[in-house]
C-alpha cells in the first residue's frame, strides 16, 4: 500500500485552490487550525467556508483576507462573545453568508455524503430562518402528504479533519467527540487529514471499530502534534480556554489582529514553530493525566 | 451564607422545572448549572445530553464550552452529531431542551440571530445552533434568560426558534412537534403559558413585585390564576449551586 | 439510577405481546436466539417480524408459530440454502411477506429513529422491487426537480438485541459488526438488550466512545452468556458454522423440526439449560484466543 | 498440479477483471476468492469491503459468512450499514461490485428473487441483499455465476438488480448511476456489454467453443469484435486459488 503522507505544506499545495468550498470540521475538539494557517500562509483567495460554528479558526482565516463566502450555524466565539473579524467582514459586505441551524448543516454533510439530492428533517416549521436562506425548501411525503422541511447535499471541495492517529495508508482513529467529522469527509472530493501521531497499522488494526475513516477515503495524511491548538485533542491536550477568552481583544482590533498574524502565522514555518512559540510551560499544563479507555477483547479466529 | 443572586434564583427556579426528568438538551452556564443542581435533588435520574454529542457526563471540573474534554472522560456514551439531532432529539427522545435568547415574545418565541433587520442588523447574534430544532423537537422547553423591555419584546426582531403562536399571534405548533416553551425562568420570575399558548406571569422571586415585572415586559403580561412566590433557595442548595458555578 | 436488570422471561413478559411488529436485529454477528427462544416458549403469536436477514432465528420462529407477517431483504441460510420452514408458510399462504433491499431496510430503521416521514435512497430504479412492493415510493427533489426512491418508517413496538455488555443502567457496549442495531433500537417503542456480561458502570464510563446505545433508550438488561448462539459474539464465541450447515436437513422436515423445538426451545427453562444441553466441548470449541484491542487514553482532565 | 476446474477458471478470470481496482463489494465464496487472489497480483492496493460493515479484512482463515468473527479481528474498520450503504457505496465509493445471480438476461438485469411469477414462484430465492444498489451504485459491477440455458435467459422472470436496459430493451439506466455490469464471468467464458448495452462474448476458456456457448444461452449470444482465448492459470496462480478456497 502507497503511503499517503506528506508534509501539511504539500497536503494544503495540492488539494486547496482558489475559489474551493473547504469544510474544516470538529466540534470544538478536533479542529486543525495548523491546516487553516497553512491555508493562511499560502495565501489563499476566494475560499467558500463550510462549518457548524465557525469558531476562531474561520475568524483568522477571514481576517487574513482568504474567504468569499461563509456557511454556518452558530457564529460565536462559546463562551466568550463575537468573532469580531468575522463581523466586520459581513457588516461591510465582504463576507456573503449562508445560514442553517445546527441539525441543517449535519443534513447537509450527510446528503452530500451519500450522494443525495436533498435531505429531510423535523426543523424550521415557524422560524424565520426559511425565509432567510432560500435553500431551506419543503417536500411531501407520499405517504401522508405531510410537508417536511429539507436541506441540499454540501459536496465541500476539501474537507480537513483533525484526529488523534492515523496510519500510513490512511486509516484515520479519533475518540471523544467526533461531530460530523465523518459525514464531512465522505462528503468530501478530497480529504486531508491532520494527526498527532502517525502510528503501525497493526496498532489500527488491533481495534477497527476505533476508525473514522478508512484509509480508501483519505487522500492525505499529515502528522502536526499539537496541531488543533487551541482546541483540543482527547488525551493529548485540553482546549486552551484561556486563548479563547484572550483571542476577544485581538479580534476586535484589526491591527492586533493582523500583528498576530504576521506572528503567529506568516512569520512561523510551521506547526512546529508554533508549538515552540507557545512555549513548554504553556503546552504542559495543557497535559491533561492519564485516563486509560481499557482494552476489549476482539478474539482471534483460526 | 450571603444572600441569593439573581444567577442563584434562576438556577433554583430553573432546577425545580426539571423535576421528576430523566433527559435534557442542555448548553453551558445557567443551564448547565441549574441541570446538575436537578441531578442532585428533585431529579436523581436526569441525564445530561450535550449537543456536542456527549450522553451522561460526570465532568470532573466545571466545563468551559459545551465540548469540553472533561465531559467526555467518564460520560455514558459519545454519539456523532448526526445521532444526536436525528436519532435523539428529533427521534423524541429528548423530555426537555434548555434555551436561552436575546429577545422572547408573549408567545415564546425566541430569538438568537439579529437585533434590527435580518440583511442588515444593528447587532449580529451567533444565530440558531441547535435551538431551532430543540424548540420543535424536544418534548418541552424550558427558557432560561435575563429579563428587560429590551429582551421581553414584542415582536421579536426575527424568530430562531419557534414557540407557542407565529409572533401575530396566529397559527399552531405543527402536530409532530413537542410542546413547545412552557417556563420561562428570569431573574424576577417565572412564566407558564396558558392554554391560549400566551405567557403569564406564574411565580415571583422573593422581593420581586407585580410592578418590576411589568417594567420589565414591553407589553401587558398577563397573570395566571395563582401566582406563587417562589422558594427561597436554601443554605443547602445555595452551597451545592456555588459548587456548581 | 434504577437498574435495569430483569431475567429475559420477564423482559419478554412484559415487552412482546402478540400481534406486536418486533426486531430480533444484529447482521450475522450478535442475533438473540436465546430471546427468539423465550418469545417462542411464551407461545406468542401474530408477530410481525422485521429483519435484514431473517436467518434462523426466524426460521424457527415462523416454524414454531409465532409470526403472521415478515419484513426483509434477504431470505437465506448464509452459505447453506434456504430457510425452509419460512418457504413453506410462505407457500402455504401462511405468512404474510413485505420485501426490500439492503439498503431499504437500513432506511426504513433510519427514517424509524430520526421521526422522519420517509427516507430516500438511490435504489430501485429499473428493478422489479418497488412494483412488488407499493410501499417503495418516489418524491421529486425541489431542488433540480429529479426522482428518487424513499421508503417509509419502520418503527417496532420492540426491538431486541444482542451485546457484550451492558451496566445495570442500559448503556450497552458492542464491537465488531454492529449492522442496524443502532437505528432498529432507536426506532423501537421499547428496547431489550440481551449481553454476554454485566459491567460495572465504570467500565463503559471507561470508553465512552464504545457505547452503541445510551441507557435512557433501553428498558430492560438481560444478562444471557452465549445467548447469541448459534450467531456469535466477538471476542467471546465464534459463528457455529457447523449448527448452520446442520439446520438445513432438520428445517426441510417439519417433524425432525417440531422435536428440534421441543428438545431445545419448549424443553429447557432457559439459556443456561441450552448451554448445558450443548456441552462444554462444543462450547470450548467456540471460544476464541484473545486479541486485545489495546488501550486508547482519554485523559484525566481537572 | 492438476488442472484447473471450472470454478478455478471462473476465480482466475474475476480477478484479472479487477486490475488496478482499490474498492471491491464482495461477498463469501468465488467473489472472495476472485478478490483475494486479486490483491495478491493484478490489483495490490485492493480493499475488500463486506456487506456486513467490514473494511479492508486480513482474515486468518477462510471466511464461512460476509460476517466472520475473522474478518473483523485485524480488519482497518468496521461500519455501521447505514454508513456502509449510505456514505460508501451510494456515496460513489466503491469501485468494483461483484455480484452473483440465478438468472441473467442480455442486457445483465439479474435476478436472485423468484422463478416463475413473484406472487406464487415455483422457487423462492433469496432476494436482493445489497445487491439492487450495489448494481446502481458501484463504479461498475462484475457478475460471477454459473451459465446454461436455464441461467442465460430471456426474459428474466423477476429484475432485482438492473442491467443497461430494461428486459424490453428499452430505457437507460439513470444518470447518477454507476456503469452497472461490464463484465460476466462463467465456467464457459467472459462477457462484455457492447456500445448499446448488449452482453457479447469476448473471452473463452481453455478447451471451450463458441457452440458450448451458444447451447448454454437462450438468446443468440452476440460476439465481441476479437474473442480472445483466456490464458490457463499458471500453476503459482492455480497454487494461490487454492490456498484461498
Amino acid at each position: 500500500m502507497t503511503s499517503k503522507v506528506v508534509s501539511l505544506r504539500e497536503a494544503i499545495a495540492a488539494n486547496v485552490h482558489d475559489g474551493d468550498t473547504l469544510a474544516i470540521e470538529g466540534f470544538t475538539h478536533l479542529i486543525s487550525f495548523a491546516a487553516a494557517h497553512e491555508v493562511i500562509r499560502q495565501g489563499r483567495r476566494d475560499l467558500t467556508l463550510a462549518r457548524l460554528t465557525p469558531d476562531l479558526v474561520y475568524d483568522q482565516m477571514v481576517a487574513a483576507g482568504c474567504a468569499a463566502k461563509l456557511v454556518f450555524s452558530w457564529l460565536g466565539n462559546p463562551g466568550v462573545g463575537s468573532l469580531h473579524a468575522i463581523r466586520r467582514a459581513i457588516e461591510a459586505g465582504q463576507l456573503e453568508i449562508e445560514e442553517y441551524s445546527h441539525h441543517g448543516m449535519v443534513a447537509r454533510y450527510a446528503a452530500g455524503a451519500s450522494r443525495l439530492p436533498f435531505f429531510p428533517l423535523r426543523s424550521y416549521d415557524g422560524s424565520d430562518l426559511a425565509a432567510a436562506n432560500p435553500q431551506i425548501r419543503r417536500v411531501s411525503s407520499p405517504y401522508d402528504g405531510e410537508e417536511i422541511s429539507v436541506v441540499p447535499p454540501l459536496n465541500p471541495d476539501v474537507t480537513i479533519i483533525h484526529a488523534q492517529r492515523a496510519d500510513a495508508e490512511g486509516n484515520v482513529q479519533a475518540w471523544g467527540i467526533v461531530g460530523v467529522q465523518g459525514e464531512a469527509a465522505l462528503a468530501a472530493r478530497r480529504v486531508i487529514a491532520v494527526v498527532e501521531e502517525l502510528v503501525d497499522s497493526s496498532v489500527v488494526r488491533d481495534d477497527p471499530d476505533r476508525t473514522l475513516l478508512p484509509g480508501t477515503v483519505v487522500d492525505a495524511v499529515c502528522v502536526e502534534p499539537f496541531g488543533a491548538h487551541p482546541s483540543f485533542a482527547q488525551g493529548h491536550y485540553d482546549r486552551d480556554n484561556g486563548f479563547y477568552r484572550d483571542w476577544d481583544p485581538v479580534s476586535r482590533d484589526p491591527a492586533r489582529l493582523e500583528a498576530w498574524l504576521n506572528e503567529w502565522v506568516r512569520g512561523l514555518d510551521g506547526r512546529a514553530a508554533y508549538v515552540e512559540r507557545l512555549g513548554a510551560a504553556r503546552v504542559d499544563k495543557l497535559r491533561p493525566d492519564p485516563r486509560p479507555s481499557g482494552s476489549v477483547d476482539y478474539g482471534s479466529y483460526r | 451564607m450571603s444572600a441569593a443572586t439573581p444567577d442563584e434564583l434562576m438556577i433554583a427556579a430553573a432546577a425545580a422545572e426539571l423535576a421528576g426528568v430523566r433527559t435534557v438538551f442542555v448548553g453551558i452556564g445557567l443551564p448547565n448549572a441549574a441541570a446538575n443542581l436537578a441531578r442532585q435533588s428533585v431529579a436523581p435520574d436526569l441525564e445530561l445530553i450535550y449537543e456536542s454529542g456527549v450522553v451522561g457526563a460526570r465532568p470532573t471540573r466545571l466545563p468551559d464550552s459545551i465540548g469540553d474534554p472533561a465531559l467526555v472522560s467518564g460520560a455514558a456514551a459519545t454519539m456523532s452529531m448526526r445521532d444526536l439531532f436525528g436519532g435523539f432529539l428529533q427521534g423524541g427522545r429528548i423530555e426537555v431542551g434548555m434555551l436561552g435568547a436575546a429577545q422572547i415574545d408573549r408567545w415564546g418565541n425566541l430569538n438568537t440571530t439579529v437585533i434590527g433587520p435580518y440583511e442588515s442588523p444593528s447587532v449580529r447574534l451567533p444565530g440558531s445552533g441547535g435551538a431551532c430544532e430543540i424548540a420543535l423537537n424536544a418534548q418541552r422547553v424550558v427558557v432560561v434568560m435575563n429579563q428587560s423591555r429590551r429582551s421581553f419584546v414584542e415582536p421579536v426582531d426575527f424568530v430562531t426558534s419557534p414557540g407557542q403562536r407565529r409572533p401575530d399571534g396566529s397559527g399552531e405548533r405543527p402536530p409532530w412537534a413537542g410542546a413547545g416553551p412552557t417556563a420561562v425562568v428570569t431573574q424576577l420570575g417565572v412564566y407558564h403559558f396558558g392554554p391560549d399558548g400566551e405567557m403569564e406571569l406564574a411565580g415571583l422571586h422573593a422581593g420581586v413585585d407585580d410592578e418590576t415585572v411589568d417594567a420589565g415586559t414591553a407589553w401587558p403580561m398577563r397573570r395566571a390564576a395563582t401566582i406563587t412566590r417562589l422558594p427561597e433557595p436554601s443554605a443547602q442548595t445555595l452551597e451545592a449551586i456555588r459548587r456548581l458555578v
